[in-house]
């Protein structure tokens, strides 16, 4: 099976500092994969480098065969590409339909809505609060409106930075349920979580990082399996 | 090349032999605002004319050195202080607000230098005796005035309006002394921030005068007042206070100025052979009429050439403080005396806004 | 005396609306790029020096007053590309653009100096007077008003309505949340500022006619702009056209009872005391 | 002490050559307007560098200080040299004032309250015209220096060592104060507020101190003025002054003290030097302050700071004239107290209506650990804010340490003894670890500002105290390698563990823990878990926020849910985990028998 995200030997760099070096990433069609690594290993690195908010320092990005790591933002968005940020990052004083609105970069306002229609069908909690303000919500609330945000842009791939960072169990098990179900409905999903239980158990490939680069790769349950994961993610 | 060299060369030499027989002069004016730029428009186009006549002393010009007070007295204490110390001059000329001036005539009171007070009326400048005041003090304009309203417009009732502080305040002082009860509102403003004046013309207008005086240093301000009250259709004479009729504020008002009338010490329509020459090279030169400032920044640059010649020598101030003291001077205003240093003329003239134009009336 | 309380509210709405375009433009700046302008008023000078200048060429006043708003966009551009955009990405950046912003107000105000000279000059504006009910305002007057109040709801309906406008807002709200959903951060920005420097010029070409144009008239109102922006509640738009209206109605009632000195140390008494009691500033009660 | 001396020293000859080697009495006047500035713009630079208050009316103190002793000279007699000391007073009342009104407010109301006190003050000068002599200026009779003709200096000469004498000490002092207690507060102040009350520091308070000290020396610095100027005028209340300190702060840098002082320096010393360009001089010199800022980021200073060589020199220099940091101490067992510690007592807590916390009841046992659990939104930080006085509470009252503390501020509340930690991370992002453990250990010595000011032996024994006990607890979360990397630059999990380091350097007895593994993977919370279970036995007690419940329930002694604001559970973590109710709102089904064998 052909790589619908093919990264290769991607770099970062923060002045001096090397936070992602040379790491090769591939995620395919209806795949959830998960990035495992301590704090500062380099996964939000590489997400947002992906999306081109960090200047990459070199490798190949690559979308359903296309380069698109000389394109700006907003193109990759386009491309078929998503981000719910590390730390949720709402737009607090807009209502949760503006901020949905946001996150659809097309000008087709039929298909906005039957996209926002989508979004409520799967987050009813948002279609409840539409005309509420985004900072007036619950953390849980506000990873949804997150998730939501960047499925508006009707990606082919969606990253998701943390989704269940500071949330209740009942929550992490929805985002988890949720991440299944997106899966099914054809989306690939690039998960970087500090929850490796959660993450392991809902990806089907995973890749582990250290020090920015990837130490590990591997089936999800090979993973959870291994000694070395399991003493060093996994508290086991 | 070697010849370009030489040529150049001499050419520095003579420059620089040049520059020693010049008697150089030091000029103080906030040259960045209007009436800075006035005051030094007049002082260096009487440099140009006395030079023009051979200098003030045999062979040798007046060289002008100008800096910018900036208003202020810390700037303009370093300028003056500059001046005497690394310019070497001996008189200072200049100085438009009375903070300025006060400040000048300290540095020079310290080294002994003298200073021509262009156009401040402040009254402590004098008490130097080498410090010399050209524009009259704010009790001689009220007394000249006052008698001229008296005599001829005969108010009954008066609205005063002038800018806020020690001039405007000693205005309304002087108004009420001389007019008591006529005086049926006094309004102040505050000098440069205020921008709308519609509320001073509401109130202006429900005290009902006949006769509305102000006074202003910014045109501006001034301007916008007279079209404010134009606007709110107060009806009443316009006078206003010696020094403020100018080309600038009857540009800015525009046809609210129609029928305004002052009295001053100056006009630029004055019968003099000096006040022709004047006006007719000002506007030679500038390409627009003199104003009062114009004329204060040439008159005091005039008068002390004449005085630098007289005394016989450009840096022994104190001979030509005595000199400039005991004589009687050429200026477009007519003759000109300095008892107590105050610059004094026998002449004022009424003038009057007419169609557009500074007439003098009647 | 209704009559005169009645004027007076008019002459203060008038000058009220001439001030909120001027804060305006300062809180437009603030909200979306966390900027001071400290060069804000010598963008209002550029547009009354506009319409002055329109008016030597023969332009009538109302063809003026856009042209004005372009000079504004014109002036702000460059205050971007060379005070404002440079230096946004580094680290103390937002302060340094305080001392960058008025070094460019400084070297535009020197500029216009050397090439038009210090002298003031007058803008003619509307002529003619309407009279309601024993109440009289110049057209000028009720121009200001409702061009002003045009202006406002444009801007409203610009910042509700149209994709820029709610891309501004999320840019304000959070810079890297606005990249994540790919808006291009920094054209926003640029956008927001000029048209922050278009209504700055707008605001002097409106009030012009009243106060006259001078070099010095941006210095004269941006203190009061800063004042009134801050009072609002730093970058909320509504805060500021409410205080702007308050401080102009207040300012004008006051004169009626106080003479000017006082009035105006009462005025800025009041802000004081509006300070002390509703410390966030008057945003919370105009959302 | 020994060093605070020696810079006087130094810093005395220095002024007194100056003043004697220039003789031009125009160089004197700009060499003494340049030292006026320098103080001035250093005041300027005590509230805008290192509080990060932005100041648009500085000159209010300036002018306020010139006309009290202009006044006290020209209208009542007194001699120049006589009033000279008190133009402190002034701008020290009217810093406290407006202080007072706005230290509670963020930075802009502090430039806008200037701003509109220097406004009224410019009314009152031109309008008081009998005191101030208004517009026309009042003018000042300053008699030359007493003793500078026994050294045969000319007045002015006498005058620019006054006036560099006095910027020596103002330097040396401010410098002392900014490596205190004190200037630690501002910094935290600065950076981070919320952190700064929660370690015991009294925020209000010190931007008050802060503020007053600015003022005092910016109208010390009119008071100086006046021999320069002669005439005292309205101007000098005016907006270019304030422009000056501002700008003349971000010229030099505005993240040291020598910055502003070469900053205020140069805003006298270039535009006499552009005189020579006649009506262009202002524009020349916008032209190079845009220039110079564009080229050089973060100031003349702070650019230089950033060079190589200069940076190595700077690295040698330890912080705080301390020497080398000291070794840790360990954290000290602390003596355990019986009883109920925390008692809180039908707590409610409302926001426009909404009822984020509704009569909440449960108390702790001293040494006890508490868990605090339930689903986003269901007001645990509300509560935890309120126990720690960051809230005030609508209803109910919480008793610690034997006292009420519901009402009390939150600085108060730390130095009973009751510390949080956030649950965002908090800390001084731009600055180091150490610097942020020094901060931190506020409560552990007392600040001795008069102590601190000349740097007595005794003062630095503290100093050298404090940060041991700093470190102690920095190497308590295992940080202790870290001590020189900027704080913010730490990967998440360390910035909340450097924050829980920070919360023990306050010396809590109940320490209350706001999500402190978020962010943290399983193997780094497990390691939080052994710390915190090595503070009880060390005597403290414990309230614990966190979702990760597998973490949580390995050394919690209780558990308290809240659902909606209500609390609906409160014992041992398998009772409750147990509970339908807990299940229900919070854990979900499958969740609840795992962590049930965990807690097993």
């Amino acid at each position: 099976m052909t790589a619908l995200l093919q990264v290769e030997e991607l770099s970062v760099r923060y002045g001096a500092n090397r936070a992602v070096r040379g790491v090769c990433v591939e995620v395919r069609p209806r795949e959830v994969v998960a990035l495992v690594g301590a704090n500062g290993a380099g996964k939000s690195s590489l997400l947002n480098a992906l999306l081109g908010l960090v200047p990459h320092a070199g490798g190949r990005i690559q979308l359903a065969g296309r380069r698109i790591d000389a394109l700006s933002t907003r193109e990759r968005i386009a491309a078929g590409l998503a981000l719910s940020p590390e730390g949720r990052r709402v737009f607090p004083e807009l209502t949760v339909e503006e901020n949905l609105d946001l996150g659809d970069l097309g000008r087709d306002l039929a298909l906005r809505r039957e996209q926002r229609d989508g979004v409520y069908h799967r987050f009813p909690r948002l279609l409840e609060r539409r005309t509420q303000l985004a900072g007036t919500m619950s953390g849980g609330e506000q990873q949804m409106l997150a998730i939501g945000r960047a499925l508006m842009a009707r990606p082919r791939v969606l990253m998701l930075d943390e989704p269940t960072l500071g949330l209740a169990p009942v929550i992490v098990r929805e985002i988890a349920g949720f991440i299944r179900h997106i899966r099914s409905a054809g989306v690939s999903v690039l998960l970087a979580e500090q929850n490796a239980e959660m993450a392991l158990g809902a990806a089907d490939r995973a890749y582990v990082l250290q020090n920015g680069e990837v130490v590990m790769h591997g089936g999800a349950r090979e993973m959870a399996a291994h000694p070395d994961v399991r003493s060093a993610y996994l508290g086991l | 090349m070697r010849r370009l060299m030489a040529a150049a060369l001499a050419g520095l030499l003579a420059m620089g032999t040049a520059a020693a027989q010049d008697v150089k002069v030091g000029v103080l004016y906030p040259i960045k605002t209007m009436l800075g730029q006035q005051g030094r428009n007049g002082a260096e186009l009487a440099a140009q004319m006395i030079n023009a006549d051979g200098g003030v002393l045999p062979g040798r010009p007046l060289r002008l050195i100008v800096y910018d007070d900036n208003y202020q007295p810390a700037d303009a204490v370093s300028a003056a202080r500059r001046l005497l110390a690394e310019d070497k001059v001996p008189v200072i000329v200049g100085g438009i607000n009375t903070a300025v001036s006060l400040g000048i005539t300290q540095v020079a009171r310290q080294s002994g230098a003298m200073f021509l007070a262009a156009v401040t009326k402040a009254p402590q400048v004098t008490e130097y005796d080498r410090a010399f005041r050209f524009n009259p003090l704010v009790s001689t304009d009220g007394e000249v005035f006052n008698q001229y309203l008296k005599d001829r417009i005969k108010p009954q009732r008066m609205a005063v309006v002038v800018e806020n502080g020690d001039y405007g305040r000693s205005i309304i002082a002087n108004m009420k002394a001389a007019f008591g009860n006529a005086v049926v509102a006094t309004e102040l403003y505050e000098i440069l921030k205020q921008t709308d004046f519609s509320t001073l013309a509401s109130r202006v207008k429900s005290a009902n005068p006949d006769v509305v005086c102000m006074a202003f240093s910014a045109p501006e301000q001034g301007g916008s007042l007279l079209r404010t009250l134009a606007e709110a259709g107060v009806k009443a004479r316009r006078c206003i206070l010696p020094g403020s009729v100018t080309p600038a504020l009857v540009q800015v008002a525009g046809p609210a100025a129609e029928g305004a009338f002052t009295l001053d010490i100056w006009a630029p329509t004055m019968n003099t052979e000096t006040n022709r020459k004047f006006v007719a090279a000002y506007e030679a030169r500038y390409k627009a009429p003199p104003g009062k400032v114009d004329f204060l920044g040439f008159e005091s640059m005039w008068v002390l050439g004449q005085a630098i010649r007289a005394a016989g020598t450009a840096t022994d101030t104190a001979r030509i403080a005595a000199t400039l003291r005991q004589g009687t001077w050429d200026s477009p205003r007519g003759p000109l005396k300095f008892p107590g240093n105050q610059a004094t003329s026998d002449k004022w003239v009424a003038l009057e806004v007419r169609d557009g134009k500074i007439v003098v009336s009647d | 005396m209704t009559d005169a309380l009645l004027q007076q509210l008019l002459n203060g709405l008038s000058i009220g609306f001439g001030y909120a375009l001027i804060a305006l433009g300062l809180t437009l700046a603030f909200g979306v790029l966390h900027i001071i302008n400290f060069g804000h008023g010598e963008v209002v000078m550029l547009g009354a020096l506009t319409v002055v200048m329109a008016g030597k060429l023969g332009l009538p006043y109302i063809v003026a007053v856009p042209l004005a708003m372009l000079v504004g966009v014109l002036a702000g551009w460059v205050f971007d590309a060379l005070a404002v955009s440079p230096l946004l990405g580094r680290p103390e950046g937002r302060t340094d653009i305080l001392l960058t912003t008025f070094a460019m107000g400084v070297l535009f105000n020197q500029a216009v100096l050397s090439v038009w000279g210090p002298a003031p000059a007058r803008v003619d504006g509307l002529q003619g007077r309407l009279e309601l009910a024993g109440v009289g305002l110049s057209s000028q007057r009720f121009f200001v008003i409702a061009a002003s109040i045009a202006a406002l709801a444009a801007l409203d309906l610009l910042a509700r309505r149209t994709r820029f406008g709610v891309e501004m807002r999320a840019v304000a709200q959070g810079e890297h949340a606005a990249r994540v959903v790919g808006i291009a951060v920094k054209s926003v920005g640029t956008r927001a500022f000029l048209l922050a420097a278009a209504v700055g010029g707008l605001g002097g070409a409106l009030l012009a006619p009243i106060t006259s144009y001078s070099p010095m008239l941006g210095q004269a109102v941006l203190i009061k702009a800063f004042v009134i922006v801050v009072l609002g509640g730093l970058g909320s738009a509504g805060g500021a056209v409410v205080c702007a209206l308050g401080v102009g109605v207040i300012e004008a009632m006051l004169g009626l009872v106080l003479e000017e000195g006082l009035a105006a140390a009462c005025v800025y008494s009041l802000m004081l005391l509006v300070l002390l009691l509703r410390p966030q500033g008057l945003a919370g009660a105009v959302r | 002490m020994k060093a605070t001396l020696r810079d006087l020293g130094i810093g005395l000859v220095l002024a007194a050559s100056l003043a004697s080697v220039l003789t031009s009495s125009y160089l004197l006047d700009v060499a003494a307007y340049a030292a006026v500035l320098a103080i001035f713009v250093l005041a300027v630079s005590v509230t805008f560098g290192q509080l990060g208050y932005v100041s648009f009316g500085h000159a209010a103190f300036l002018g306020l200080g010139a006309y009290t002793v202009g006044i006290l000279v020209a209208q009542a007699g007194w001699s120049y040299w006589a009033a000279l000391p008190l133009g402190l007073l002034p701008g020290l009342v009217l810093g406290v004032l407006i202080g007072a009104v706005s230290a509670r407010l963020s930075g802009a109301y502090f430039a806008i309250a200037t701003l509109v006190v220097a406004e009224i003050l410019v009314l009152l000068v031109v309008n008081w015209v009998d005191l101030t002599r208004g517009p026309m200026g009042l003018m000042v009779a300053a008699s030359p220096m007493p003793l500078s003709d026994l050294v045969g200096w000319s007045p002015q000469q006498g005058y620019l060592f006054a006036v560099a004498a006095a910027l020596v000490l103002a330097f040396v002092l401010l410098r002392n104060l900014r490596d205190s207690a004190t200037g630690r507060e501002w910094t935290a102040i600065r950076e981070a507020p919320a952190l700064a009350e929660s370690l015991g520091i009294a925020t209000a308070r010190s931007r008050v101190l802060n503020i007053a000290v600015s003022g005092a020396l910016a109208s010390f610095a009119g008071a100086l003025l006046i021999p320069k100027v002669f005439v005292l005028s309205p101007s000098l209340l005016g907006v270019s002054h304030s422009a000056t300190g501002i700008l003349g702060v971000i010229l030099g840098g505005k993240a040291t003290l020598v910055g502003p002082m070469l900053g205020g320096a140069l805003f006298a010393i270039i535009p006499e030097g552009l005189r020579f360009m006649g009506d262009l001089n202002f524009a020349a010199f916008a032209l190079m302050l845009l220039v110079v800022v564009r080229v050089l980021p973060g100031g003349l200073v702070g650019w230089a700071a950033t060079r190589p060589a200069v940076a190595r020199r700077l690295a040698r220099r330890s912080p705080g004239g301390m020497g080398a940091l000291p070794a840790p101490a360990p954290l000290a067992a602390r003596a355990r107290r019986d009883g109920t510690l925390l008692e809180v007592g039908a707590v409610s807590r409302q926001f426009k209506g909404l009822k984020a916390v509704q009569e909440v009841s449960f108390s702790v046992r001293a040494g006890e650990i508490v868990g605090l659990i339930g689903p986003n939104g269901a007001g645990k930080t509300t509560l935890l804010s309120m126990l720690s006085g960051f809230l005030p509470v609508s209803a109910g009252t919480i008793r610690a340490v034997g006292q009420d503390i519901a009402g009390r501020p939150a600085h108060e509340v730390a130095r009973l003894g009751v510390v949080r930690s956030f649950q965002q991370t908090a800390l001084c992002a731009g600055q180091t670890v150490a610097a942020n453990m020094a901060i931190a250990s506020r409560l552990h010595r007392p600040a001795d500002l008069s102590g601190a000011l000349v740097r007595t032996p005794a003062w630095q024994a503290r100093e050298r105290e404090r940060m041991a006990h700093a470190l102690g607890c920095l190497d308590e979360v295992g940080l202790l390698p870290r001590l020189d990397e900027t704080a913010g630059s730490l990967p998440y999990g360390e910035q909340k563990l450097l924050g829980v380091a920070m919360a023990l350097a306050a010396q809590p007895e109940v320490l209350l823990l706001d999500e402190p593994a978020a962010g943290l993977n399983p193997v780094e919370a497990a390691r939080l878990a052994r710390v915190l279970s090595g503070l009880r036995d060390k005597g403290m007690t414990l309230v614990v926020v966190d979702h990760n419940l597998k973490m949580l329930m390995s050394f919690v002694d209780r558990v308290v849910v809240l659902h909606h604001g209500v609390k609906i559970a409160d014992g041992a973590p398998q009772e409750v985990t147990r509970m339908p109710e807990v299940v229900e709102a919070y854990l979900g089904r499958a969740q609840a028998e795992r962590i049930e064998a965990v807690a097993a």
